[in-house]
């Protein structure tokens, strides 16, 4: 049994605490250490997935003589030790937010170059990554809580790092309040389920649960406050607050723990409840968020004046596309013969939307950090004509605009398609409201784009030149994977999506891998 | 519109009244045009310049007064600025012309600004002041309204003195590119006086105009120009 | 020499008044109006000198008219003709002792035909447009 | 694994490299249209510059609009939507909370009358 679940935690753990050590030796060792750490993780991580894809669900007992042996022999068929059940939902959520820390690393190791305290700002993004892996990958509800703490500590604490007069801490504040009360009234909710089927394994409880009043507290509870956690538009109002005012890689990784706990979400849906629960309301609740989420945050983002508090609402809208991706798939888990036809497409746009949102979104936030890093300011009124000394940052822009917009030969073309077409079919009033939403997408990034790129050369920005090499490559990675998504959706949905949504179908299939104990 | 329409002696009573002899030499003319002989009257009073705001605002509660133009006329010793208003222009043919003539001695020409009681009078302010050279007194916006930018300081247009146009200004357009070989037109015979060079006297100004009306003729029809 | 297909029936003409009293202006306008209706052979009024052929120019140029005059010639495509309309252009006609002058319309910019007449007539507009016509064959013809 | 896969998206399919090869071809032929014109203009003369009736252009960083309120007609004309839903956006940290409960409790009744 490969131990690669164990080391996608370790390694983030251990680099993340012996960062302030290297840190005493040497700035240029510690940024050393950073990198290979990094590099660790993310080669654990593809190990791990590509063992993930090859050899179905991976099921790892912490602690256990055999890391294999999910319930020992003398605790009568409870799974007690704290289980990693990877399947090829998670297997997905850790590809995505592997991608999304190499960028982020490499684009940090030279946008915080100058700034002071860098040992803590590492230590805090390995303890977020560390926080997002344990999140997507965990099979235990507590443990899953204790992952949320984490994540949303760092968070935090990274999002209030550059005190920029007091408007980080108010976002970091605001951040860390909404996390810490959403994760304590999941809390309660574990508690109900641990009270009433005294385990705290998702797929143990998956296999006693009888719908009773008790749980359905324990659905609603878990379901709201993770959509306030992933921000969705009743509860999205820190969003903007927090992503604007944290550094623009964190904002990168940010959005990725927001997905996590979006993730999360289709986990308790699918997995844990499944048919047991009243999955046609259940499933409209989660819809109806979404379309909330879409049509508010994009009506929002239009009149902005500040680049990054526009792209925090343009998250807001695009979890909304997620949320009705999946939230169909939720309602007509019952239909079969509904599901066949649209449900699980429909499921599919959600999933592959979730990586592409994360590479165009983060490469959109990376791209606002290199402008802020070279003129100082987001405000769109001053800037301009950045076109002219900027290439790479427009040329990569333009990539990351078309593709946030859905146009054609992006990858959001793809998986917006998808949404569209299925959910239209189901209901097509929705569909309708997803392609408007698209529409006003582009055009604020076209405003964006207007003010920041165009333009002739204004004499303040007269010396600003291409941000350092670093960054570039941790945008161009982005850039890239996004064309390369764009040009093969169909080979990324066959091996990555596709598996992911049946896995997520397949209760009984995730209940077997655990209780069987294989 | 049911105000009091005054008849033009009483107007002028009440100007008198008020500003006794600030206000002197009024003089109502009526005249009537036209086939239905319909009466139009205009009420001229001379105004020293220190009345003429007091005036005004007299002026706007009798009726709100319609400012069209400020104009003057250089009158040798002295420049005659007048304040040309129309009042009751709301019935039809009652119209009624108040114009305040302001004498202005040429050593000090200044004038007090309007635009605070009337602020439409801001350009015919600032082309007096550029064509007249008359300084308005705390004008809102002083710059010059028609005249080029490169136009020369301390030349106003509209004046007959020195401060005038000097000759050497006018460009005439006609004498220009003038074949010289042309025969003589056939016009009845005039002393040809001969060409003179730029810097003709004033005398021959006058004498100058009666000539320029011949060029018209020479070029009688559309003339094809060839090109060089 | 025949005129080049492009302007069989679409001879387009543009406006400019630069400084006229408005006589001239009027009679070009009556020029366009059904009664001569030079719309039948194409000659029509645009706006933008970037799509005229011809250029009419009415009005002694002034000094604050002669660099926008210059400019919106330049701006014209070639092959251009320039038709100057009334007689202030040639001789500064009824301004002719005006201090705000700056010259008769060539020597600004290379005028092609001249209508003179304090306020043309329409007959006379239209017949220096057909000379102007024939002035483009020439152009179109190469010789310069 | 063959290239041009499509996806099959709901009713119907997406082939992006299909669809480049069609954009590519498209834009081409556009070329050849464009490129058979007749383009008199002289590059370096006043033809290039914009007809302003006359004026000269003025000098660029002087015209160039900030990207700030680029919709304000949009913005204008859902006055109404926008008036009711930017005064939500409070930024006070009570208000976030209070949304939170009252959608825990929508969502609750929501799933408990349609149970």
């Amino acid at each position: 049994m490969s131990q690669y679940a164990a080391l996608l935690l370790a390694i983030p753990l251990l680099a993340a605490f012996a960062m302030p050590l290297t840190g005493l030796i040497g700035k240029r060792i510690r940024n050393s250490w950073a990198i290979i750490a990094m590099l660790a993780t993310v080669t654990a991580a593809l190990l791990l997935v590509w063992e993930v894809l090859t050899q179905g669900t991976i099921v790892y007992a912490f602690g256990a003589f055999d890391s294999a042996q999910a319930i020992p022999f003398d605790s009568g068929g409870v799974p007690i030790r704290i289980l990693f059940v990877i399947d090829a939902m998670s297997a997905f959520m850790i590809l995505t937010a592997a991608i999304m820390m190499f960028a982020a690393t490499l684009y940090s190791i030279s946008s915080e170059s100058e700034q002071t305290g860098q040992d803590g700002y590492y230590a805090l993004l390995f303890l977020l990554m560390a926080g997002i892996f344990g999140m997507v990958s965990t099979g235990d509800l507590f443990n899953f809580f204790v992952f949320l703490e984490i994540n949303s500590l760092a968070g935090a604490a990274l999002a209030a790092y550059r005190i920029k007069g007091g408007v980080a801490v108010e976002g970091g504040l605001k951040y860390a309040f909404i996390s810490t009360v959403a994760g304590l009234f999941f809390l309660i909710a574990v508690g109900m389920l641990y009270g009433q089927y005294n385990s705290l394994n998702i797929a143990y409880i998956a296999s006693v649960i009888d719908f009773t009043g008790l749980s359905l507290v324990a659905v609603v509870l878990m379901i709201v406050s993770l959509a306030m956690k992933s921000g969705s538009v009743p509860m999205h109002f820190w969003t903007p607050d927090t992503y604007s005012s944290a550094p623009s890689s964190i904002t990168a990784l940010l959005i990725v723990s927001s997905m996590a706990s979006l993730y999360a979400i289709f986990r308790i849906a699918f997995s844990l409840f499944g048919l047991t629960m009243n999955v046609v309301t259940i499933g409209w609740v989660i819809i109806i968020l979404g379309i909330l989420s879409m049509f508010i945050g994009v009506s929002m983002a239009l009149p902005q004046k500040d680049v990054k508090r526009l792209m925090a609402y343009h998250s807001v809208s695009q979890i909304g596309y997620m949320l009705v991706g999946l939230g169909v798939g939720v309602a007509v888990l019952g239909d079969a013969q509904m599901l066949a036809q649209f449900g699980v497409v429909a499921m599919e746009g959600g999933i592959f939307h979730i990586i592409n949102y994360a590479l165009y979104k983060g490469l959109l936030f990376l791209i606002a950090g290199a402008v802020i890093y070279r003129c100082g300011t987001a405000n769109l009124n001053d800037l301009g004509g950045l076109g002219h000394s900027m290439k790479w940052t427009m040329g990569f822009f333009i990539i990351a605009a078309l593709a946030i917009a859905g146009i054609p030969p992006f990858n959001g073309f793809a998986s917006k398609l998808m949404i569209y077409e299925s959910v239209f079919i189901f209901n097509p009033f929705i569909a309708v409201i997803a392609m408007v939403v698209s529409i006003m997408t582009l055009a604020s990034f076209v405003k964006v784009f207007h003010s920041m790129f165009m333009g002739p050369k204004l004499p303040q920005y007269e010396t600003v030149k291409e941000v350092p090499m670093p960054m570039l490559i941790g945008m161009g990675l982005l850039a890239v994977l996004i064309i390369l998504f764009g040009l093969f959706p169909d080979l990324v949905v066959n091996t990555l999506v596709e598996p992911a949504a049946l896995a997520l179908l397949d209760r009984s299939g995730y209940i077997a891998s655990v209780m069987g104990g294989i | 519109m049911n105000e009091t329409i005054l008849t033009p002696q009483e107007l002028i009573d009440r100007f008198t009244t008020a500003f006794g002899d600030a206000v002197s030499e009024p003089r109502i003319q009526i005249r009537a045009e036209g086939v239905k002989k319909n009466q139009n009257i205009n009420i001229w009073m001379t105004i020293t310049r220190d009345a003429l705001k007091p005036a005004i605002s007299m002026l706007k509660e009798i009726s709100y007064p319609h400012l069209s133009v400020i104009s003057g006329w250089d009158a040798g010793e002295e420049l005659r600025m007048q304040y040309i208003f129309s009042i009751y222009f709301g019935e039809r043919h009652g119209e009624y012309m108040v114009i305040f003539t302001v004498p202005l001695t040429k050593d000090d020409l200044v004038l007090p600004t309007i635009t605070d009681i009337m602020p439409g009078a801001l350009f015919t302010e600032r082309e007096k002041q550029e064509m007249f050279g008359v300084t308005i007194q705390d004008i809102p916006d002083g710059r010059r309204l028609f005249l080029p930018e490169d136009f020369p300081e301390g030349v106003y247009p509209l004046r007959k003195d020195e401060t005038g146009i000097p000759d050497k200004m006018v460009k005439h357009l006609w004498e220009l590119g003038r074949p010289t070989d042309r025969p003589v037109p056939p016009v009845t015979e005039k002393e040809e006086e001969p060409k003179t060079e730029a810097g003709e006297k004033k005398v021959k100004k006058e004498e100058k105009t009666g000539k320029n009306t011949t060029p018209e003729e020479k070029k009688p029809e559309a003339e094809v120009k060839k090109d060089e | 020499m025949k005129l080049s297909p492009s302007f069989k029936r679409s001879l387009w003409v543009f406006h400019f008044n630069a400084g006229s009293c408005n006589g001239c202006d009027i009679e070009i306008v009556a020029t366009i109006t059904p009664r001569y209706d030079p719309e039948r052979f194409g000659v029509r009024l645009v706006g933008s000198p970037k799509h005229a052929d011809v250029l009419l120019v009415t009005g002694p140029v002034t000094k604050k008219m002669a660099p926008r005059l210059r400019r919106v010639y330049e701006q014209m495509p070639s092959p251009k003709v320039v038709i100057c309309i009334g007689t202030c252009g040639q001789s500064g006609g009824v301004f002719y002792d005006s201090y705000n002058l700056d010259g008769p319309v060539d020597e600004i910019i290379p005028v092609d035909v001249y209508v003179p007449g304090c306020a043309p007539r329409p007959e006379a507009i239209i017949h220096g447009v057909v000379t102007a016509l024939t002035k483009l064959e020439r152009i179109e013809g190469g010789e310069k | 694994m063959d290239f041009t896969a499509t996806l099959f998206t709901g009713t119907g399919f997406w082939n992006p490299i299909i669809w480049i090869l069609a954009f590519v071809i498209t834009s081409i032929v556009a070329y050849l249209i464009w490129r058979s014109g007749v383009s008199t203009y002289q590059k370096g003369t006043e033809q290039v510059k914009p007809y302003l009736s006359g004026n000269a252009e003025p000098e660029k960083s002087a015209v160039h609009i900030g990207g700030g309120n680029l919709y304000w007609g949009f913005t204008e004309g859902l006055k109404g939507y926008y008036s009711r839903l930017v005064p939500l956006h409070t930024g006070d940290l009570n208000d976030y909370m209070l949304w939170y409960f009252g959608v825990i409790i929508a969502v609750f009744a929501l799933v408990v009358i349609f149970l």
